[in-house]
């Protein structure tokens, strides 16, 4: 035998100029996944992992046990925070692409993930994103204007200017800060979530992270100390299929699914159709309940697709096919949602137009609020001398010299006001 | 007032606090059932609960990250992380998430964790097992580093750093668990309990972070110091001869510059002295700084003593060990110069 | 429902004055789990990670797929191979009790888990293991007194002094260094692998990790970078069921097995029984010519326990069932491919009995040959000077002046000789 | 010669690398097919083949662990971090493994893995794209720390990095990838085609590590620094108008000693600036040697300039950023102190 090279490297299916080929998914049809009870043994529901659960037929309605049988107007809800969702990204790229903010990420094709998810959640339940779950926010009820802010870095911006946009917070609203480093989130999710338990508290933590980031070491720890401890967490693993430039395969996606990683824990893996409202919502209500009966973690992989570039700095035309989203066999969740409704008689075009309408106007009106309070080219602007607060509770002597000579020279004319925008290399 | 050896004194510090606090939790590699490799957890899980004291995976980052959330959640976590040497599979949680969390979200979002870890050598542990990383975390801004040189500060800066709202990291020279240590292995140890500073009180009292102590008053020269070499410290002026004032650095971040200074100004000559390695080092932070603010007083280059600029060679602990005659031969140099 | 404290924390079945009790453990008869072709899916060969891969059964026969049909010779070198582990452990711990060296850690029952392994390699292939491997040593043909030397940091010392006990390395007998910093050298070996399969050469890697460790983030990367890129890589998990005060549950280890990891990666994970020479040798067999010939990486967690103290620091009477070792289900290594070889007509009580003097003659010469090249007590010693060598290539101008400043001391008398030993606290 | 901007010249580097050593391969996170986030890769898996040019998992503790032990086995990997803010979670990886494997084998194994990482802020990155973290390295023994401030270097030092035999941490500063920055964000950017130092030999030529480069000779006073601030400190000295001396540290560690207190010693003052924040900064070491060295030549306390010791806060960059006014009047202050 002669010796050869065997180093794999993996290579997805199709790049720029070639035909999108998804035919490496393997998918269910809906309905035919069983749901077992929240109390069955890891080790007994392996298949979900293996399996997709989907809630959607083509027909547009809804089948088999995991239907969540929610009642028409939770659905209208639900395709209005998914809707709104999809509008605000919309326009805060347009926003981006006009140089009023210095960076966007859109969520476009994967609203459902953090939209069904999110209603499918309590108020009092901690949720622990990425950055691609502003549909969170949404559902919480949050004041578009705030997450605008934040983006301006103004006047009104919750982080007082210290973060890039997107990475919001909102203490209030137990949803969790999101950090620029990936992944980090996941096993504080899982600590919030062993302390709930500690405390006797009927809270549970949820949190999300792209598959790319699975590769990080921290996907790990929360997964160890969510097994150890059967923390009551719900571990969302966002398999949109491609990082930045790479596909999922090289986060270890090519022989088997990223649920499957769940049960390699003692911990169930389900594996749910990202772009069904209906079943996300199924699933995590199952985990949630699981959870909150103390039946520990579960891990749930969404299929899904990233429609939009990684973000408002990135060229997937460079990597994948131009429009290989067309070609992604879940649909997109937005349509999908409405088809139901319109199926189930409770929607129509002519609803759809007016919400559309209605929520466009809204994102309108909440930016023209959001940039009362500041943009970049000018107005109310945040006050730099507070860059000094909150890097301990109570400021140190050395920044209080260090606020008082950067006071001083600007006092002195000698550092001036920001640029407009600084350059991006 | 009680006898107690570093040991006891932190884990004394723990007990009060978990009977206090509902908010305390304890949690690391062995700590819970077994009590601790150094034993500075025994019988606290006994006596609190399993739930108050938290065996866990051996996972540093997973202990981090999940005592992170559970300070978000409310709780008062105090990890240990085994060996200061094994901190670095945790160091992004520390450095990324928690020194950031509260400046990020501009104080919505809080983790007071305390991060305990034995440090430095002298124990014959070779290089996994000896390393002083404290410099690392100085230069990480939204954490406080604290380094305490006997049992009765051990306890006053322990409970400080749970009872505050800031994160610490709070290394523990593990050489002088059991007794001060100056640095001459030829000699008996001696035990705390024959030492003052091994007098204790059992229940609640702080020392407070931020706050250097002069623990020796001299004129001749000012030694800069903390954790081990304080004893060292003291060694060397006895073996010197000469009459240094010796401080305590105790908290590295934020550090006490005042405390510092106005020694330095007084003595005109400064030694700075730490067991880590040179290049890098706090030490240079400390020198940095004194010649800032005392320069028109300063009779000498200010010295530094400190660890070679190697991996700490087991087998040849005590010729890299910074010992009394290194630092006596600085503190001459300073004299000498002028 | 009222909300209560839900947080699992794992117990061992027994604690100190407790009966030991192993029902725990999941085993499967000898020869009772199929032995699939090497070119098998890891996704058609889950099962393999929930049973166990016996070969000997209670009547010291070989049975089943997995018997590797060694021949009685090899059979006898690997018994050789493991007595010869065990007695040097033996006498080095009780050199560690008469303060001749700092420092020890013994693999006593678990001679098989590196013995039987290392024989079913090959020269070229590189083995990383953790600080419970010494058998490795053993069938590389290591002479002990290199090892010996090394534990008593003397003038042959292969680190100059500068690592603790047992860190051993061995370049040209392709054994990596040890490091005191757990589970770091599992993703090298990776990374090795990758290496060897990019320059196309035929040599695989095995590594090891201690149950413990898994935790350990690089346990992910590890498994990560073998499924992405199929590395040529066997990764060991040994499973003594302890790691210092710990049980493996805390591991994770109390809903599956260490071997479903490896499926939920993509890559097959096989359960064995890790006190069964041939077991542990048919599977590693296995693994490696699945590895050598382009299937990428295998998971294989050893069954085994831990019957010594986690090191000579430690005190396992503590934390465990005083005896707990003498209850283990699967028996001890040396005395079960002992009794095998009886049974064969291969071996004898006497023949074991003069093998065991011998060996311990071996021993008892190695330990006098060592110590002619120095002790902690006195004779020749090593240069401290040497101590700033290879921290780089060169000698950098500060380590120079280092060096030249410690030279002076040296010559002033101010610092003089180390102790004997130090006192440990 | 050819005209580079650094990231061209970086790319050139590797290329010409991989063309003369079979050994070198490329390893990190979309650095492949896709040619890297900032282009450093650009077009060479298509030249080299995928088995040269790896894309990653998301994982830089694999990535750093795998090019270990591939270094183990011969090759000369270089393996980039996408940004430094996210070398954290390789940080033990760095530590423990490869930064000591060579010690602790006595020089039987070793891993010859260079790093490369872009780092440094000014280009609105907020608080995790634009760390500098070369501090925390430089107190790591074991490793050598590189930071270039021009294309011509960038490419020298990075081809001395591969072909060495230690491992490297090469900090790449990505305001400057394009064109000298010096600090003034409101002057239109001057691309390095513009510029002496965008002159690069298409071949293979080498920068020596450890050696400084004066940069600006003068008279009145030392600029010490490095990266980006070389360009600042430029400016600094022209809006000044004062004489002093600019030296580019270039190699962190081991340092150019010699260098830069020969400067010192001559000018009698001394300013040392670096973006990264100040408390436990690489500055700090630059201060304590330069004051040991030069204590009895300086006229004047040795001023930091740096990073306020805050996180990185993205809507105040050039504020935060230490900018010419500030370089320029630390300069100042040195210059009237006597
Ligand atoms: C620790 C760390 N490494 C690298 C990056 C750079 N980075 C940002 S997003 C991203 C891709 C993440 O992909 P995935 O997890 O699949 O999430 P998605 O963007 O698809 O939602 C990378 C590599 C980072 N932010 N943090
Ligand atoms: C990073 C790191 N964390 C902690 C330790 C301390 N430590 C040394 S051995 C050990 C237990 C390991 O147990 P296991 O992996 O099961 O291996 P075993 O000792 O059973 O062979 C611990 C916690 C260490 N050496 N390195
Ligand atoms: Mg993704
Ligand atoms: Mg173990």
């Amino acid at each position: 035998m002669t010796p050869r090279s065997r180093l794999h490297v993996p290579s997805p299916p199709a790049r720029p100029g070639q035909e999108p080929d998804f035919s490496y998914l393997s998918l269910s049809a809906a309905g035919a996944v069983h749901r077992p009870e929240f109390t069955a043994p890891a080790g007994d529901i392996e298949d979900l992992s293996k399996e997709l659960v989907r809630v959607l037929g083509d027909d547009h309605l809804a089948v088999g046990p995991w239907n969540p049988h929610l009642e028409p107007a939770e659905l209208q809800v639900g395709l209005r925070h998914m809707l709104l969702t999809r509008l605000f990204d919309d326009r805060m790229q347009k926003i981006q692409r006009q140089g009023r903010i210095s960076f966007y990420i859109k969520s476009t094709g994967e609203e459902a993930v953090a939209v069904a998810a999110g209603m499918a959640l309590q108020p009092g339940d901690m949720l622990v994103p990425s950055y691609r779950q502003q549909g969170l926010h949404v559902v919480r009820g949050r004041d578009l204007v705030e997450l605008m802010c934040q983006c301006l870095s103004n006047t009104r911006d919750m982080c007082k200017g210290r973060q890039m946009p997107i990475m919001y917070h909102w203490g209030s609203g137990n949803i969790f800060s999101i950090s620029g480093n990936l992944a980090t989130q996941y096993p504080q999710a899982v600590g919030w979530a062993m302390a709930a338990a500690i405390k006797g508290e009927d809270h549970i933590a949820a949190s999300w992270i792209g598959e790319g980031s699975s590769a990080e070491a921290d996907f790990h720890h929360a997964m160890t100390f969510a097994a150890v401890y059967q923390a009551p967490v719900i571990l969302n693993l966002v398999n949109n299929q491609w990082a930045i430039s790479t596909f999922q395969g090289f986060a270890g996606g090519e022989r088997r699914t990223f649920a499957q990683r769940g049960p390699g824990y003692g911990i169930p893996g389900i594996r749910v159709d990202g772009n069904d409202f209906l079943a996300v919502h199924a699933v995590t209500q199952w985990a949630a309940q699981r959870a909150r009966q103390g039946g520990g973690a579960t891990l749930i992989e969404h299929v899904t697709y990233r429609v939009a570039a990684h973000s408002t700095s990135d060229d997937p035309s460079r990597y994948r096919p131009k429009e290989e989203w067309k070609a992604w066999p879940l649909g997109d969740p937005v349509a999908r949602l409405k088809a139901h409704l319109v199926a189930l008689g409770e929607w129509s075009e002519e609803r759809h137009a007016k919400l559309e309408k209605e929520l466009e106007a809204h994102v309108t009106a909440c930016w023209k609020k959001a940039e009362s309070f500041g943009t970049l080219a000018g107005g109310p602007s945040l006050d730099p001398l507070t860059m000094f607060d909150d890097v301990l509770k109570e400021i140190p002597e050395h920044l209080v010299k260090q606020r008082e000579e950067l006071r001083a020279l600007q006092t002195a004319g000698a550092i001036g006001a920001a640029p407009a925008h600084a350059r991006q290399d | 007032m009680a006898r107690m050896n570093m040991v006891q004194a932190l884990n004394s510090a723990m007990d009060v606090m978990l009977a206090r606090d509902p908010r305390v939790v304890i949690l690391g590699e062995d700590v819970g059932y077994f009590g601790g490799v150094f034993r500075a957890t025994e019988g606290l899980q006994r006596k609190h609960g399993e739930h108050r004291v938290l065996d866990t995976p051996i996972s540093e980052g997973g202990i981090i990250a999940a005592a992170i959330g559970m300070g978000v959640n409310g709780l008062k976590p105090v990890a240990e992380i085994q060996f200061a040497d094994y901190i670095y599979p945790g160091f992004d949680q520390v450095v990324s998430e928690l020194a950031r969390l509260r400046y990020r979200t501009a104080g919505e979002f809080t983790s007071p964790v305390t991060i305990r870890t034995p440090c430095g050598g002298g124990i014959r542990g070779g290089q996994t097992h000896s390393q002083s990383p404290e410099a690392i975390f100085t230069h990480v801004c939204g954490i406080k580093v604290v380094m305490p040189s006997n049992p009765y500060d051990a306890k006053g800066l322990l409970i400080s750093a749970i009872e505050g709202e800031d994160p610490v990291v709070f290394f523990e020279p593990k050489r002088i668990y059991n007794g001060p240590f100056d640095g001459d292995p030829h000699k008996p140890a001696v035990p705390w309990s024959a030492h003052p500073l091994g007098e204790v009180p059992e229940g609640h009292f702080t020392v407070p972070l931020g706050r250097a102590a002069v623990v020796r008053p001299g004129t001749a020269a000012t030694i800069i110091t903390y954790g081990t070499m304080v004893h060292v410290a003291e060694a060397a002026v006895r073996q010197a001869g000469i009459d240094a004032e010796i401080i305590d650095v105790r908290t590295m971040a934020p550090l006490d510059v005042d405390t510092l200074c106005a020694s330095v100004c007084k003595t005109g000559r400064c030694v700075v002295v730490h067991e880590a390695t040179l290049f890098g080092g706090y030490g240079a932070e400390l020198v940095a700084t004194v010649q800032e603010h005392c320069f028109w007083n300063l009779e000498a280059p200010i010295q530094r003593v400190a660890g070679w600029d190697t991996p700490y060679p087991h087998a040849f602990e005590w010729e890299y060990f910074p010992g009394p005659a290194r630092v006596a031969a600085a503190l001459k140099k300073v004299m000498e110069a002028s």
